[in-house]
């Protein structure tokens, strides 16, 4: 009732229980906070966009695996997926990404668990705050080191939710928070790349950065870094790709060998942070959660809406704030983006494909490493190319001219690596850096 | 009260009031407050803070209020729209049926273009074009004068709110 | 409120004299509107930015060419551009675009006239609408068709300045209004594609669209028809490049055969007006005007600024009335875009090259036509792509995911002309329409 409005225009939110930095469940902190806590559990909700949301497939459980639905198979969907992966985990089961309440289940029954995992996976698909202190006796980086080298079931064990309030949040002034080693390890890896030393994210953002920061957490690309499986962020030359680029070649890392042409190859994963970072959005001080949980009006208060999910759900409060546009024509325009890198994005991955195929076969017919020596990297470069704008899930919209080029950049090198097949001595021209 | 302002009180309030329960919901629900020139009245509901605080950063804020932007310059319609909107939206906040993100309905917008060229149609007469004859629309190039950061709303009551507008990167 | 209405005191400008269709000279014009007038002449001014405007470099004025100052020339600057347009005009000089006062100038005293040039060159450098019905005894269209087939030299006496006030403003009124047949012509066959069947431009466009449309009678993509030479637009299929070239196909146009490949192929010019087109700005109603000639406060009132030049050179009026920002944030965020664009137009211009280079050892190898065929084919497809892109003028700033994904497509097409040197029968992947 309109009387009821006007009370609540007076009064801040109520304490009702005491959270502390031992308070796991998120049910706890929703009875202080129940308007973000329904919206947080909302993210099982499954809705299709476009290029994004998710649709919930039916599936019947099994014993391995109980889950009741799934999110649609990419790989299925685009076989040149499985080529491109090869011999890898991912050409047995990708699949479109869905809700922060899946996270723990669906990493523990992906498939690509058949072939063994490290605990570090952990670090970005559970609530892992009292998991790395109870590991660490109390000492963060020191749990975040012994959950990396466990085997992921046995970190299993451990785990017992997705992200919740306390990965994100400081119980009591609610401030948000850096949780993730990781991600202080990397961003001050960056910064020290700026010029800025000695850089602490929990101490030096500001908070608008922190509204970008916690998602940067785990939107971002990543790799275990030696035996100790330390998940690492390759940031200490810049989060442009080139950069990253340079960063794998120079600690010579690789994700696995090709199957089927013997490339030392590379995965790129889910790289929404930097993508962003190189955006129109960014630039303009636009934080991820500003679209991805926008304000909502609660009485006379202005909630986040946690219920994460795609933007073009929620358009009128994602967008609308700053764009004074109908809601479809901002559809369109997103779309537009979506299609152009999604055209460009097929093109490049038939060319890597063609690449491959020469590849397998120049290989069977027995051509030495020293033959194969500059397609190789040429695959490498074009497939890393990319996988970085394929895994960015926002299918461009991030950053649309960045998106384009980079797509552009892999067409080139994956047909120079046809040509070095059959040109020995070929010298491929690449790039030069973006500054 | 100046004569014209009391009619045009009354041609309201008679609207109002002659929707039965509406009556309730316009006078409690401070839909009057739509017929005074304070922006203070306007604040009255909270779900015009952000504009409101918009308005005191903007460019207007010594030279302009809530009403010489988004009510008519002409006595009747001046009443009427106010009459209009305060029904509308006193009742749209009574059954707090609203977007999170309030928008401008074409006929509001039309009445600040109009607004604008109230005060401005000495100087603009070339954005109407040589003919005068089809007017291009202020807000495509002024939306902010007005309110100026409007996006994204401030986050009212709660924990960081003090420090740092969600644009501002210190 | 304190603000009296102020109607009455807004008065229009003083006519000081009658300007009627015979009025040519832009000075009378100027007597009843000064401040246009002035701002007109400025448009003398040479000033540089990182890559647009342009710089005066002095020249020694000679019989043939009085010229005292004149802009870069692009391919010394970048003799990539003479390989590409090897046996074509365009390799003997080709120099940064200048303001509008040098049109005609700069038109009469090229070196490209050296290899005779038609009539139909003058429609967009010069005042045409005296010339057109002077040639037409008062009918436009066939003082249009008149000078296009006139060798230029002939129909230069008729011509006796650059575009002026009369050339886009209806005498009186002032209305903006299409004067060249070409655009009449092109912007009929658009919409009739788009279903608009009897389009007449001066009468069917609205106001704002004129803002636009006075501008794309010159900023386009043109050739000329047939032995009449007749200035036309590729548009009846659309504004995309996908379309333009379709359109090129279909009528099997060339303009030139590449002097050292033999290939037929096409020159792209200035196609400010379709890349805008494909732009945000253009898709949020942002005319070219509003960026080249804001409104700029004189006494009590607001004139456009007809001194029609680079925004960047007036950020402040051009830009900042719609971002909120300052000055040196609008010109980064402009020229990230454009080294963007610059780099990969440089990385397919090498391409290119690589491509024309092995086509002209193929060929003096004495290879057949058939040999050369699909390489032929990406040659004429990769350079229009590449001109679209490199003479578009704003660098990719008009529209930045479109210049990138034409410049990536562009070298899809020169790597898979040099596969196609290198394995007979090799069909090449074409991209599907954008829509
Ligand atoms: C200006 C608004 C905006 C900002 C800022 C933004 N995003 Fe997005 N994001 C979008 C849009 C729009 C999409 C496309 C959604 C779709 O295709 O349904 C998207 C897609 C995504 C997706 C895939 C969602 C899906 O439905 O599959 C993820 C994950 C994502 N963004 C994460 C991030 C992260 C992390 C950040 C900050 C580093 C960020 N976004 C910043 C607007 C934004
Ligand atoms: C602890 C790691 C972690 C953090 C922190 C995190 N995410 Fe996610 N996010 C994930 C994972 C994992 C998934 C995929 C879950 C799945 O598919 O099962 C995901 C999925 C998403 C999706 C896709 C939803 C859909 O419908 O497809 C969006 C959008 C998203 N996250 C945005 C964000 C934003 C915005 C933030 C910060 C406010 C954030 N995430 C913080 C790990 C994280
Ligand atoms: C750096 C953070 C991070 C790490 C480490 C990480 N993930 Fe994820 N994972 C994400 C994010 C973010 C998403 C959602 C975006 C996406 O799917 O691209 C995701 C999505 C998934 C999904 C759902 C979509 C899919 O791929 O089928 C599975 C399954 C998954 N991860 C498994 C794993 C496994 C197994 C590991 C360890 C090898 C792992 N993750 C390590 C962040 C991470
Ligand atoms: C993936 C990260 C993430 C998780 C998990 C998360 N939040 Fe938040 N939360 C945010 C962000 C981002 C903000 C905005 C903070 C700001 O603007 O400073 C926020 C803001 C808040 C606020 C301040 C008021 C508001 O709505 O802006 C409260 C209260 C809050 N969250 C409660 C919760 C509770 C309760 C949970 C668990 C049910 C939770 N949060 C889980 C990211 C998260
Ligand atoms: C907090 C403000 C803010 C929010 C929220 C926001 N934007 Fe933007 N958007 C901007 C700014 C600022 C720009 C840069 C252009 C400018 O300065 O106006 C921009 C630019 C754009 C552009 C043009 C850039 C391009 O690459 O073509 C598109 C499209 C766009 N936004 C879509 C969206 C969509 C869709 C959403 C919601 C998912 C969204 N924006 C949310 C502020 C915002
Ligand atoms: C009774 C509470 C209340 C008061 C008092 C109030 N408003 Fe509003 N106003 C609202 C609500 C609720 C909406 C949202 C209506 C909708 O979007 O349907 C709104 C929307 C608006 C809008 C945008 C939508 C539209 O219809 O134009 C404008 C402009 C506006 N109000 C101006 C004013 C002005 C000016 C005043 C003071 C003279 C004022 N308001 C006083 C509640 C109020
Ligand atoms: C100088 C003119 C001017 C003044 C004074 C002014 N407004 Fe506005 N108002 C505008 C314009 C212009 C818009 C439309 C903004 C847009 O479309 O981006 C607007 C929009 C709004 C909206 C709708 C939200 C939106 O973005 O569409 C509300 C609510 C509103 N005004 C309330 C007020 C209130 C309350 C006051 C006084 C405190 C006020 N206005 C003073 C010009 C003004
Ligand atoms: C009640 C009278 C009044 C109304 C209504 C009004 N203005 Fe103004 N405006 C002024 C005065 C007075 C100034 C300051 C003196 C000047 O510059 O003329 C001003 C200044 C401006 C300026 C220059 C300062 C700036 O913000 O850049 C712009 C632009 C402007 N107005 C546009 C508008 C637009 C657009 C509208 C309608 C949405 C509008 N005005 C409505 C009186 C008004
Ligand atoms: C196409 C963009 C555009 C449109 C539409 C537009 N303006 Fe402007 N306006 C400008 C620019 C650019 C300036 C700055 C001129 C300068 O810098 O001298 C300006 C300046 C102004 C000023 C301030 C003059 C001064 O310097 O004091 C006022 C007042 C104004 N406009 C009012 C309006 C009104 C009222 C309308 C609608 C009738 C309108 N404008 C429509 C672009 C526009
Ligand atoms: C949103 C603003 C905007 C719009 C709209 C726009 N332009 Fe531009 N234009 C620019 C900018 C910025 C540049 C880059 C200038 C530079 O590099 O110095 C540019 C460059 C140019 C150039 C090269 C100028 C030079 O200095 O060499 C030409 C010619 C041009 N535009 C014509 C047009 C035409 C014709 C249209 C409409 C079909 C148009 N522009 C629409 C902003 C705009
Ligand atoms: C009659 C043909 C014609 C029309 C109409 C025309 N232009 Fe041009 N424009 C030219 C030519 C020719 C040049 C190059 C002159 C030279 O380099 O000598 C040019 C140059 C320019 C430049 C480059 C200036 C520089 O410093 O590099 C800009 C910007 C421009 N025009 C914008 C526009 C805009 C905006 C319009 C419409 C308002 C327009 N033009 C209308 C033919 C035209
Ligand atoms: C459809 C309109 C149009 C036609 C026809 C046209 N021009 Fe231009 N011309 C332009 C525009 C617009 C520019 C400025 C933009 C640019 O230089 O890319 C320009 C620039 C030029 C320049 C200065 C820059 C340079 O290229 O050195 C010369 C010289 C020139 N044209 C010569 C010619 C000649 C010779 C012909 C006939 C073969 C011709 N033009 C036909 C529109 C046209
Ligand atoms: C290349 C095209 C072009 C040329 C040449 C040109 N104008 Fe304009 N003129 C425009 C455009 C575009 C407008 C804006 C019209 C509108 O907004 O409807 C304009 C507007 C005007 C206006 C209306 C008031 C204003 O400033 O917006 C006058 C008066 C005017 N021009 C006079 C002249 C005079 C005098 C000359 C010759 C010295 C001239 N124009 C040459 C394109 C041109
Ligand atoms: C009449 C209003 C207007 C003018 C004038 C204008 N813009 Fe924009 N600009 C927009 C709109 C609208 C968008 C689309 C995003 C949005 O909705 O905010 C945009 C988007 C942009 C973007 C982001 C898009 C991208 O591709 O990254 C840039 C950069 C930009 N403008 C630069 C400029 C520059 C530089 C100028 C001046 C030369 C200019 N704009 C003039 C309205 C304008
Ligand atoms: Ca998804
Ligand atoms: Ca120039």
């Amino acid at each position: 009732s309109i009387y009821g409005r006007k009370q609540e225009a007076l009064q801040p939110f109520t304490q009702v229980v005491a959270i502390t930095e031992e308070t796991g469940d998120p049910a706890e902190w929703g009875k202080n906070f129940p308007n973000q806590y329904d919206a947080y559990l909302r993210t099982v909700d499954q809705v299709r966009t476009r290029f994004g949301g998710s649709e919930a497939l039916p599936r019947t459980p099994t014993e391995a695996d109980p889950r009741t639905q799934v999110a649609r198979s990419k790989i299925e969907e685009d076989p040149r997926l499985k080529t491109m992966w090869a011999g890898y985990a991912f050409a047995r089961d990708f699949r479109e990404e869905r809700g922060h309440a899946y996270m723990l289940d669906d990493q523990t029954f992906t498939e690509r668990q058949a072939v063994g995992q490290p605990g570090a996976c952990a670090n970005c698909h559970a609530s892992m705050v009292l998991v790395y202190r109870k590991l660490g006796d109390g000492d963060m980086t020191r749990g975040f080191e012994a959950i990396n080298k466990m085997p992921y079931m046995e970190a299993r064990e451990h785990l017992e939710r997705s992200v919740a309030c306390i990965d994100c949040h400081e119980p009591g002034s609610m401030k948000l928070r850096i949780t993730r080693p990781a991600f202080m390890e990397g961003i001050r890896a960056l910064r020290a790349s700026q010029g800025i030393a000695d850089y602490d994210v929990n101490r030096d953002a500001t908070r608008q950065e922190m509204r970008s920061f916690v998602c940067g957490q785990c939107h971002v690309e990543y790799y275990f870094k030696g035996d100790e499986k330390r998940l690492t962020y390759p940031w200490s030359k810049g989060l442009e790709i080139e950069k990253i680029y340079e960063y794998y070649q120079e600690v010579g890392f690789k994700d696995w060998t090709h199957a089927e042409t013997g490339a030392p190859v590379l995965k790129a994963q889910h790289p929404e942070f930097e993508m962003w970072n190189m955006g129109i959005h960014a630039r303009s001080g636009v934080a991820c959660a500003d679209c991805h949980m926008p304000y909502r009006r609660l009485g006379a208060q202005k909630v986040s809406d946690h219920h994460v999910q795609s933007p073009l759900l929620n358009v009128n409060a994602a967008c609308q704030t700053c764009h004074n546009l109908p809601e479809e024509e901002i559809v369109a325009r997103v779309e537009r983006i979506q299609t152009h890198t999604y055209r460009m994005r097929n093109q490049a991955m038939d060319a890597l494909v063609d690449l491959i195929g020469e590849l397998k076969a120049r290989k069977e017919a027995g051509a030495t490493d020293a033959e194969l020596a500059t397609a190789w990297e040429m695959q490498r470069r074009a497939q890393f190319y990319i996988d970085f704008a394929e895994a960015e899930n926002s299918t461009g919209f991030h950053a649309p001219q960045e998106s384009t080029r980079i797509l552009g950049e892999a067409l080139d090198y994956a047909r120079q690596g046809q040509l070095a097949l059959r040109e020995p001595g070929f010298t491929p021209r690449i790039a030069p850096p973006t500054r | 009260m100046p004569p014209a302002r009391i009619i045009g009180t009354f041609l309201a309030l008679a609207l109002g009031t002659a929707i039965g329960i509406g009556g309730f919901t316009f006078i409690y629900g401070r839909g009057a407050s739509y017929l005074t020139n304070d922006p203070a009245a306007c604040v009255n509901c909270h779900v015009m803070n952000p504009q409101y605080s918009g308005w005191l950063q903007s460019s207007h804020r010594s030279v302009a209020v809530c009403n010489d932007c988004h009510a008519p310059h002409d006595l009747i319609g001046k009443y009427w729209t106010k009459a209009r909107n305060g029904w509308n939206h006193s009742s749209a906040f009574t059954t707090n049926r609203f977007p999170d993100q309030l928008r401008i309905p074409p006929v509001n917008r039309a009445v600040t273009e109009a607004a604008c060229r109230y005060c401005h149609a000495e100087l603009v007469a070339a954005v109407d074009g040589p003919m005068g004859d089809e007017p291009r629309e202020c807000l495509t190039c002024h939306s902010d004068v007005g309110h100026r950061g409007l996006a994204p709303l401030f986050l009212a009551g709660a924990p960081g709110a003090s420090h740092n507008g969600a644009l501002d990167h210190e």
